[in-house]
């Protein structure tokens, strides 16, 4: 039986989560919450320059809250701060249109199953408001 | 007088959507002239609730099955459909309530009840409908504020020189109607609400009278607040509005407390959502917002110019007759273009409930009372009176006639 | 097992009533076990909302032509059925609010703003849901009042020695729940009413989750307040009912203000009408007090004793199956006695929105979360569950059909 | 054209109001009021031991609110405390029932048309109201 929104990836991310833990102490760090379901998750970062050494994060929530945490924490790990916003707009964009407008984000492709159940995109996206956050931390204290 | 309007704005045909209006009343047709108390529903709207309730019915916002999703969807569709009718600026600001008296009171609890002092004052007019005038006057008990009215002059416009000195006394919020429901009076407020904001007084509009029949633009009119129903404007009743600036929807503490307007609930102290669940506590009115979402749909594709027009011309017709009327007096303006299609009057020595009464016997429907607006009538010398309220459907014909039973009632009583 | 009860208390041809239950959901047909959160309706209900608005629709109680008659006859035949159906000594001791949350809002608001000082006590339990938890927490924040909560049991039953040293502290009021939206539990009120009346505590019953499902008397509870949802009890969305006491009702300060709740309107001050004008403030949601009229006939046909038996039994077959299934853990009595038809549990390691949508994906309809209810989740240790909850319509085989899935979603995440 | 709310009596009594008026001093009063419609009415009674002397209503109300005051008024002239308030009673038992149950207040039988329109049945009551009221101070103060 096919149980459309669980995909191989999704379920291998939720397996075995990439990138999860906490980083201490880290330079940023920023936490989400989803009152809907009461899934929280804490994104930790470590950096080096303008660039992300490191992304952790730790997530209480459901499989695809797990799932794109640590699909983002994949592609966070090097990559610099203003790549990061990117990905990040290009990601919502994509939840919000359904297609996929850079490569650079091919790995997050699995997720955009999700926009099927309007109730769960706010999962997909809670490490996603986390990294917001600690950007936007970034901006105003830099 | 011809029976039919000089240019049909809205095709007689019209009142095929509405089955109400084939019925026979007293052994006469059904003139359904009360449209400002609530209006009829056309059959989209009908079909809508229906639907709803044969396909899609769940519990909104919580269920993550195919459902719920789908009540969800339909029911934060119907936001969409308001703020865009409104012109909102975002969705956000849209707040689902039962009517327009909810929403009053909503921002007299939230907003008034933490910002008022002994002695604040708070600026309301002679024409406003108790809904926009007793939750003032609970909110100035409780926090020591004092009221203040805008007169109305005698032809029933608000008296702008009123309006200033008042305005001069620094209120911290001008209440006030966009259209009057006994007198009819569209008030010029996109001039008000910028005269208020140049005294650094927010403004609330009651539309409960104006969405639908006169065009509404929170963002021209640039209000703080504004509030109407849904029953009003060819949806179901328990339905309404509240359109806030998002300044003020985001300083706002809530005001009911319930399910869904949370973030994280402690034992002892709780934090809340974001606009606009942190004022909808509760399951809402899901099938009265997707009905509400369909009236919408039906004003805007007969278009609110055209039913303004509509409207008008029938109450130029019901103003032209009821001042040839012997012992009539009419109130308000006497200009239609001032005026939506309601048209208020007394007939001296006749009490307006026995009016009424016979206009219902010929099966006509309006109607008699205070409308709600007590301290309008007390400015008017008049205990009460009679409305007579047009809708899309009504015609030329139905508005004479109301007019010539009032022959019948003169014999009758006088 | 076989699939259908050992008797059918409730025919599975009632099943037709109810047009939703037909729909296909991905690719399986719709079981529908969500009606804790909200039920289906009736074709009888839709019927009744749809016939008013093609034959009767009109403002009530303002008008005095035949239609507004009509409206306001059937308004307050509505007012009647539910006065009835609780057994109420008098109609006028029967408000209409929005639902549950509103009507618990309105007490909490018109009683308690103006009875609870510094230092008074409320009391709750740790099974109520956020909106008879949160109206309390917002009039205790405004007032200086305290809350307390009476324990829960592990096995989910309310903690009668935790209630009797509560009820020791004199609060001012117990808000307690007639049946846990989340355990089950019916709790036995009757004896507790007594007793807080012994210590001088008023009694407000959130009753939600029980009228419909359990026999429910306010002569017999001999309860101050009591709240209920027309939506979970086969009616619209948009109303609900508060019942008090008529020595309660009279002593209140009106809550809203505006049309209909008021004797006199002046400029400063107004005098306002009695119960349950006093309370109902605005055009009411008619169409949806007219549905919850064809509910409550619609429960009383089938028997409010039938329904009682129907979901025990679903109840104790979910119950038995639930505790054979590996890594799950049930909440809530373990007598199908002592709960009505909602089972609510978690399996281990998987988070129960990954449950109720590998459920979704066989067309099974559950709920997975909070349901509203934070503090009884910190107290049973999880932050959310899987709760499924059966109507009349339910069969044994969708809740077989539901306990099956669930090695399907082990095969998945574990 | 029959307009069958307002038959001959009604309209007679609308007309000539029977007892209109005022009792200056009077030994009881009660006003009754209708939020609904703004009807106003007040009730003076001139007694003589446990006799109505004189009844005088002052109305400011409908057509029905009138007549029923003055058909009331008729009634009322030189008779006992308690047979006012079986009066009273009946009239009240008859609008509920539509169903004269004493020849004794067959005059007031024109008022019972009004009962096919529930809204205008507080306007034939309104009288009555202000009867009851005046009764029961007479009881509570004797
Ligand atoms: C001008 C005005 N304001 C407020 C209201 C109250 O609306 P609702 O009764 O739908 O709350 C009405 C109508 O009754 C109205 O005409
Ligand atoms: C026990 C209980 N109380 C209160 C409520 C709130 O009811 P409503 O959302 O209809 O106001 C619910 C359901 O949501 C409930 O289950």
């Amino acid at each position: 039986m096919s149980k459309s929104l669980y995909r191989d990836v999704l379920l291998d991310h939720l397996r075995h989560p990439r990138f999860s833990g906490k980083i201490e102490p880290a330079d940023r760090s920023a936490s989400a919450y989803n009152p809907l379901c009461g899934d929280e998750l804490e994104l930790t970062l470590a950096l080096e320059g303008n660039c992300i050494r490191e992304a952790r994060t730790q997530v209480r929530g459901c499989a695809v809250c797990v799932a794109s945490a640590s699909l983002m924490g994949e592609l966070l790990q090097g990559v610099s701060l203003s790549q990061a916003e990117t990905y990040g707009a290009l990601f919502r964009e994509a939840m919000t249109s359904g297609e996929l407008s850079s490569k650079d984000i091919f790995s997050l492709r699995p997720l955009l199953e999700v926009r099927k159940h309007k109730s769960r995109v706010k999962c997909a996206l809670l490490a996603w408001n986390a990294l917001e956050e600690c950007l936007q931390n970034f901006q105003t204290t830099s | 007088m011809p029976d039919s309007l000089p240019m049909a704005r809205i095709p007689d045909s019209i009142r095929q959507d509405f089955p109400v209006l084939s019925r026979i009343i007293n052994r006469h047709p059904l003139a359904y002239l009360d449209n400002a108390a609530t209006t009829q529903k056309p059959q989209s709207v009908i079909e809508a609730i229906t639907r709803f309730y044969e396909t899609s019915n769940a519990n909104s916002h919580r269920g993550v099955y195919a459902l719920s999703e789908e009540a969800s969807e339909l029911y934060e569709q119907a936001r969409g459909r308001v703020a865009q009718f409104l012109n909102a600026p975002d969705t956000h600001q849209i707040i689902f309530t039962r009517g327009t008296t909810e929403a009053i009171n909503l921002v007299a609890y939230s907003w008034g009840r933490s910002r008022l002092q002994p002695g604040d004052r708070l600026l309301l007019t002679e024409m406003e409908h108790h809904s926009n005038l007793v939750p003032w006057q609970l909110v100035a008990e409780a926090t020591g504020a004092e009221l203040d009215y805008v007169a109305v002059t005698a032809e029933g416009h608000l008296d702008l020189d009123s309006l200033a000195s008042q305005l001069a006394k620094s209120p911290k919020l001008l209440a006030v109607t966009l259209v009057s429901n006994v007198l009819g009076t569209i008030n010029p407020l996109r001039k008000i609400i910028t005269t208020a904001h140049d005294h650094g007084v927010l403004v609330l509009v009651d539309a409960a009278q104006a969405v639908g029949r006169v065009a509404v633009d929170v963002q021209e009119l640039d209000c703080d607040f504004l509030a109407f129903s849904g029953h009003k404007v060819y949806g179901p009743t328990g339905i309404g509005v509240l359109y806030a600036k998002t300044e003020h929807l985001d300083a706002m503490e809530p005001w009911q407390g319930g399910g869904g307007m949370i973030a994280k609930v402690g034992r002892d102290r709780s934090t809340w959502g974001e606009a606009p669940a942190k004022f909808e506590a509760g399951t809402p009115p899901i099938a009265a917002a997707i009905g509400l979402h369909t009236a919408l749909d039906f004003v805007e594709r007969l278009g609110v110019a055209q039913i303004r027009e509509h409207e008008r011309d029938l109450a130029e017709l019901a103003l032209g007759r009821l001042l040839e009327e012997p012992e009539v007096t009419v109130f308000g303006p006497r200009n239609p273009a001032e005026r939506t299609g309601l048209v208020s009057f007394a007939l001296a020595g006749v009490h307006p409930h026995d009016v009424a009464q016979v206009l219902d016997e010929s099966g006509i429907a309006v109607r008699a009372g205070h409308h709600c607006a007590q301290v309008l009538h007390e400015r008017l010398g008049v205990d009460a009176t009679v409305r007579v309220s047009v809708g899309v459907y009504n015609t030329a014909s139905e508005v004479h006639r109301a007019v010539d039973v009032l022959a019948e009632v003169r014999r009758l009583f006088l």
